[in-house]
């Protein structure tokens, strides 16, 4: 068993497959020259921001295939790790459905709500901070206690 | 059918002879408790800790109920109740209802279930208990140590820059123990696909396993989001890495959005192993295979999966988007069938069934009722409509307690009766926990319903103080009273069962007469499970309540006693002969 | 149910890399690389959630995320890219060799990986430096030179270097726990240990998790460095 | 039930009545499913509780057509629940035109509420029976919640963001307001009174102030505002060099650079406001201040219901000198000219706090009229 390798344990082939240098050279060759794509098309104006983004994003993504399939030898893998990988990123995807709330309504970007002057300055409702033990009680229906 | 007769009266005399060496009993020392990676004993140590968290999250709940039964308090201050109103939540919900069954039931039984030696990876198991327990640390510390006042939801901008509180400690402590839930999760899914005894298809496992399997998916994919969220929060406090501060733009309704992503699976965390527990004893009570076996199989994963599609529903005033609203509540609308095809597949199976009312199944009854109330009063809170007056009072209080109480605690309670013979090896007694069963129940009702009402009268959730509207009084009453029994009914069966551990008679290998592997082997097991791993032949659930019913009205004929007071008397001859 | 004594009885004929709990090696090979994978989905949606903010902040804040990124120094992004990549290919190449059962290959690989987080963590050192001297730390004392703020207004530069060190920090911090796992293992072949030499599956795990390292700063790199200008 | 053991809320707005028939309809539901399982398990507990002589032959296991029948029978049930709800919802969430609007500040442990004419009140809120109100809500710290139960509408009030709820009271009398977000020590403090008064003793209510003073309107102190930062130093009549005109620009399609477009509406001006640079309209370049820190929010919403006035009118500012003036004199405060109340600067010269000095609103109401009268001579 020493001098045989590993893989020849198990009958299915798996995850034990072998896998030859010039496929990870090459994989990785190919990363490096797609890194350098990523940074050219970041800094080639395509005429809209947007183009831009997806273009990158689109680049990341085929390099974390790249990676997925080869390097962590999905390519070989049993079918539950496949499944897996894909149902990991579809939850994600599924996650950002958070974002269909901030598509769908008009959202403000408010900032400056309040003054970042802690006690007052020219806000005439200063933030309590630290938080007061009793707050102003005004109209006609402060409540005794009791 | 299968070697052992389904009769338990021939099982009690023919059970498997006990080994003599259990899980129990192989090593006395405490390293080797502290230091094992047998699933058995890591189930016990859950057990232990978590006994202990649920006991302090009960005081804090009865300090809550006293307190309101005045309307302006006579007890604590109104920041003390703060804290210890989230004190309450986050022990019962972080320390005790994600933990509860998969950790102790579901640890213990999974292997024994599928018929595997142990969990895929016992040291990672292991490691699970003591990040629980690092968590359970951190979080009580963070309690006795300036408390913690932002209630179990940590709601921003008030955890992240209004609470003088200790809320970090706390939040480290979460983050901690979900880093348990993960490894049990990552533990339940590959025991599941890779420990099958021979001849365990899918479709023979029992409902308890595919349930606990949804948990697993579960608690991997929705505990890193909160974990990661509450770290933002740690963030913001400690390194003033604004992520949700709405002063520097951030936004205070992500936070609301990235937690109830989790935390509306998490619910699904607490009750869908309490769905296990509930098909074990029915079918096993009712002696008689689960109605539509299938159907409750795929709704757990149904349940699952549509679990994430819903947390907007806790947010539908929030200023979340008006349309995305709408959508959240048809899909809550949705994920409601699955739980009531469930509840209606368990009513189905008493059907034709040879039913037993003992401790177990009047749990296991006792929940099908309290969950059609808890579930069916979601709808109130899904619908758009009513949602907007309802939520935020007292309604939403008594309805997630129904569930979570009356579903997830009552099937605890109706598991750990159900399987500690197999646990301990011994046997409580059953009068007494028969009545306390039923005692639950009241105490239960007594306690929640009320709230509904006072809920729809306008009462809101986290208020100290309603002297301004004394007309809540009476029902703030009756729920007091209700928890002083609700309490009673939770400390008689921690002394009856703690009694049990030596007082108790001895167990048979199969006292229950049921189906399942756990049985087929001794009580309490070996440390190795099973002596053998066994090959599977049989369908699940395979019960016969027509040949059983023979078999009662001729052992009826022949006048011998009924099982468990045979059981009893057998245990006594054994000890007079010794 | 029937309970027959299976073939595969207990305790006669396993190797030592075979732990009690399964049958045999397939078992708990495909055990231990399943758990792995869903190990590897938590930590998919971890920083997917601090993705998930990422994104909705930049597209509330473009312009002002485009021009606080502008203190972030692209060279740099760059060089840690390429040795990220790099170390990827060691890591392969050492499961190839933990496979081949080639000792001597594993180790030099390992090798080359660990210096390779170490210039990583350098670079890293030397941009988070860069960035406090900048006064570019969210908290009290943050924007106090605006030279550095690039015309970005502050708030939201404040966002986004929070951010920016929250997520490269995270991120950081895999890789470090990456380090110790990997020296660990390094020490597991050294010694000859037959849970590494006899089974190639511990290599194959640390490989998978540095290969995820790897992937998460393939997504950060153009996020965070490589910004368009709205 | 009993007078003094209620067990429903009042019924007080347009929506509680079509609330709680979706109430009872579901309770309804909740009630007939709780029973049917509840007798089903007791029947079938008795029946085949063991010994018993029922017979048990020919169990059934799975049958499609009931497990089809008890999925889809809830399902359609519970869409049309969905139905009702949403429809309410949707009512809920669209304020009507015509709705008066009232703003709402949450800050620990206290509400504070500003009518539109400037009367402002702390944790009560009066409105007339009968009467559409909007409300526009932020809060100034944590998280809290608007939360009136007689009136079946709740909302969060969320700090850097808008949010609003509307209702039409229906019922006079006395209800509680709440905080129903957990908001901190004093959250079961932070409440109320809300007073549903006759229209007519309203109306009397607010001409008198209510119970605090303001001297101003929101609009007038809002121009004051705009004078003071010399806002219209480049935001003149017309548009010019320098910046667009705000005249005439309330809820008008605004190209932007790039060539986005966007409505002049509140959430537009007030971003405009506080960070310019933005969204800048076509044509011009970012030369305006960011007033992000600068001014608070009260002085935004100030500076809101001035620009609201101006951009709704149509002539630009030399039109309405006299009507408005006319207007004043006859009581109504409705739409004030910015000119008219411009007028009061002169009168009140030294800045003093708004409600520090209680004078009555009839006589401010006669000191702006006189400017007024002044002012349109000048013209």
């Amino acid at each position: 068993m020493a001098s045989t390798p590993l893989s020849s344990d198990s009958k299915h082939g798996g995850h034990s497959h072998v896998q030859p240098v010039w496929l990870l050279l090459g994989n990785m060759l190919w990363l490096m020259v797609l890194l350098i794509i990523t940074w050219w098309a970041s800094t080639f104006d395509f005429g809209n921001v947007v183009i831009n983004n997806v273009v990158a994003m689109l680049i990341a993504t085929i390099k974390a295939v790249f990676v997925i399939w080869i390097f962590m030898g999905v390519m070989h893998a049993s079918k539950l790790a496949k499944i897996w990988v894909v149902a990991g990123f579809g939850f994600l995807f599924l996650m950002f459905g958070i974002l269909g709330d901030y598509a769908t309504r008009q959202f403000e970007p408010v900032s400056g709500w309040e003054t970042n002057v802690p006690n007052g300055g020219a806000s005439s409702f200063p933030r309590q901070w630290p938080p007061q033990k009793k707050p102003e009680q005004v109209g006609e229906n402060f409540r005794p206690r009791g | 059918m299968s070697a052992i007769p389904a009769d338990p009266n021939v099982t009690a005399v023919s059970a498997t002879p006990r080994t003599e060496t259990n899980y129990l009993n192989a090593d006395w020392s405490i390293k080797s408790w502290l230091l094992t990676g047998d699933h058995k004993r890591i189930a016990i140590l859950y057990l232990v800790s978590v006994s202990f968290f649920f006991f302090l999250g009960s005081i804090a709940a009865g300090l809550i109920r006293y307190e309101l039964t005045a309307p302006a308090g006579f007890i604590l201050e109104s920041e003390t109740y703060n804290k210890v109103f989230s004190a309450h939540g986050i022990i019962m919900v972080f320390l005790f209802l994600i933990v509860a069954i998969p950790a102790i039931l579901g640890n213990f039984l999974l292997p024994l279930m599928i018929g595997a030696r142990d969990m895929a990876f016992p040291r990672l198991n292991l490691l699970s208990w003591y990040l629980f327990m690092a968590g359970g640390i951190l979080i009580m510390g963070g309690m006795i140590n300036g408390g913690v006042d932002s209630g179990w939801t940590f709601y921003v901008p008030y955890s992240s820059m209004y609470a003088n509180s200790n809320v970090t400690m706390v939040l480290t402590g979460i983050f901690i123990a979900g880093f348990s839930s993960i490894t049990t999760g990552i533990n339940f899914i590959v025991t599941t696909h890779k420990m099958r005894a021979p001849g365990m298809t899918w479709f023979r496992l029992p409902l308890m396993v595919w349930a606990l399997y949804a948990t697993g998916v579960v608690i991997i994919l929705g505990t890193p989001v909160v974990a990661v969220t509450l770290l933002c929060i740690i963030f913001e406090r400690v390194f003033h890495l604004p992520i949700f501060s709405a002063e520097l733009g951030g936004d205070p309704v992500l936070f609301q959005h990235l937690f109830w992503f989790y935390s509306h699976p998490a619910v699904y965390i607490m009750i869908l192993p309490a769905f296990g527990v509930q098909s074990e004893l029915i079918a096993n009570f009712a002696r008689k295979r689960v109605f539509g076996y299938h159907l409750i199989a795929f709704s757990s994963l149904a349940i699952a999966g549509l679990g994430f599609l819903v947390w907007g529903h806790h947010m539908f005033i929030s200023s979340e988007s008006m349309y995305q609203g709408v959508v959240f509540s048809l899909i809550s609308f949705l994920v409601a069938i699955p739980s009531a095809i469930k509840v209606f597949n368990w009513t189905a199976t008493l059907y034709k069934g040879n039913i037993r009312l003992q401790t177990p199944m009047i749990y296991a009854l006792g929940f099908i009722g309290l969950f059609t109330i808890g579930g069916l009063t979601g709808l109130f809170l899904g619908c758009l409509g009513t949602d907007v007056h309802l939520t935020n009072t007292y309604f939403i209080v008594a309805h997630f307690h129904y569930v979570m109480v009356g579903g997830a605690v009552t099937a605890f309670l109706g598991g750990l009766h159900y399987w500690w013979p197999k646990m301990t090896g011994r046997l409580y007694p059953e009068s007494i926990a028969k009545w306390n069963a039923v005692l639950v129940f009241i105490g239960f009702n007594l306690t929640f319903f009320p709230q509904f009402i006072v809920g729809f009268m306008g009462m809101p959730r986290r208020y100290h103080y309603y002297y301004f509207a004394p007309e809540f009084q009476p029902y703030h009453i009756m729920s007091t009273l209700g928890s002083t029994v609700l309490a009673l009914s939770f400390i008689i069966p921690g002394l009856y069962l703690t009694r049990s551990l030596s007082k108790g008679a001895k167990a048979s290998a199969n006292p229950w007469g049921a189906h399942g592997l756990e049985w087929e082997t001794s009580s309490p097991p070996p440390t190795s499970n099973f002596d053998q791993i066994p090959v599977v032949l049989d369908e699940v659930y395979d019960f016969d309540p027509v040949t059983e019913h023979e078999q009662d009205k001729a052992a009826q004929a022949l006048e011998v006693p009924s099982y468990l007071s045979n059981e009893a008397k057998s245990a006594e001859s054994e000890k007079e002969k010794r | 149910m029937a309970a027959i004594a299976s073939d595969h009885g207990h305790g006669h004929g396993h190797d030592e890399a075979l732990h009690h709990q399964f049958e045999n090696m397939e078992q708990q090979n495909d055990s231990y690389i399943v758990g792995m994978w869903t190990f590897l989905v938590t930590e998919v949606m971890f920083f997917g959630a601090l993705f998930l903010i990422y994104t909705l902040y930049r597209s509330m804040y473009q312009m002002d995320f485009f021009l606080a990124h502008e203190a972030l120094n692209v060279q740099m992004g760059m060089i840690n890219t390429f040795v990220l990549l790099f170390s990827s290919f060691t890591v392969a190449m050492s499961v190839r060799y933990a496979q081949l059962q080639k000792r001597g290959g594993v180790l030099a690989m390992l090798g080359i990986t660990q210096v390779c987080a170490l210039a990583f963590m350098v670079v890293k050192y030397f941009e988070y430096q860069e960035k406090f001297g900048h006064h570019l730390y969210p908290g009290p004392g943050f924007g106090s030179h605006p030279e550095y703020l690039h015309g970005a207004t502050p708030n939201f530069a404040q966002l986004y270097f929070g951010l920016y060190f929250g997520m490269t920090g995270l991120h950081g911090l895999h890789v470090v726990i990456g380090m110790i796992v990997i020296g660990y293992l390094m020490a597991k072949w050294w010694r000859n240990s037959p849970m590494v030499t006899k089974d190639y599956i511990p290599t194959e795990l640390v490989g998978l998790y540095w290969h995820f390292v790897d992937l998460v700063w393939i997504f950060l790199f153009p996020l965070m460095y490589l910004m368009p200008k709205p | 039930m009993f007078s003094n053991f209620p067990a429903t809320p009042p019924q007080a707005s347009s929506f509680s009545r079509e609330h709680d028939i979706i109430f009872y309809a579901l309770l309804a539901l909740t009630i007939i499913f709780t029973v049917m399982v509840g007798i089903g398990v007791i029947y079938f507990v008795i029946k085949y509780k063991r010994g018993s002589d029922a017979d048990r032959s020919r169990p059934i296991y799975e049958d499609a057509r009931l497990e089809t029948a008890w999925s889809v029978i809830p399902l359609i049930l519970a869409l049309i629940m969905f139905y009702f709800g949403t429809k309410l919802f949707i009512t809920m969430r669209v304020p009507p035109a015509d709705a008066q609007e009232i703003f709402v500040i949450g800050k620990q442990w206290m509400w504070h509420v500003q009518h539109s004419n400037g009367v402002r009140e702390n944790n009560t809120l009066h409105v007339p029976a009968g009467k559409p109100f909007k409300l526009t809500m932020i809060s100034q710290d944590v998280i809290h919640a608007f939360y009136i139960p007689a009136f079946r509408a709740q909302m969060h009030v969320v700090p850097g963001r808008y949010t609003t709820m509307w209702f039409t009271p229906t019922q006079p009398g006395k209800y509680h307001l709440f905080c129903s977000m957990y908001c901190g020590t004093q959250h079961s403090e932070m409440g109320g009174t809300v007073v549903v008064m006759e229209p007519r003793e309203w109306a009397n209510w607010i001409e008198n102030g209510g119970q605090s003073q303001a001297s101003l309107t929101l609009e007038q102190s809002g121009e004051r505002l705009y004078k003071q930062l010399a806002c219209n130093n480049c935001h003149g009549a017309e548009d010019n060099m320098r910046a667009p005109s705000l005249y005439g620009i309330w809820g008008k399609k605004r190209t932007l650079t790039g060539g986005r477009t966007a409505i002049a509406d509140q959430s537009y001006l007030r971003e405009s406001i506080l960070r310019p640079h933005n969204k800048i309209t076509n044509g011009y370049s970012n030369t305006m201040p960011v007033y992000d820190g600068q001014i608070n929010e009260e002085d935004v919403l100030k500076l809101m219901a001035y620009i609201k006035v101006i951009g709704s009118s149509v002539g630009g500012p030399s039109s309405s000198g006299t009507d408005t003036a006319a207007a004043v004199l006859n009581g109504t405060k409705g739409t004030m000219s910015p000119f008219a109340a411009n007028a009061i600067q002169y009168q009140n010269s030294s800045m003093r706090r708004v409600d520090s000095t209680p004078t009555t609103r009839s006589g401010e109401l006669a000191v702006n009229a006189i400017a007024a009268q002044q002012e349109a001579k000048g013209n």
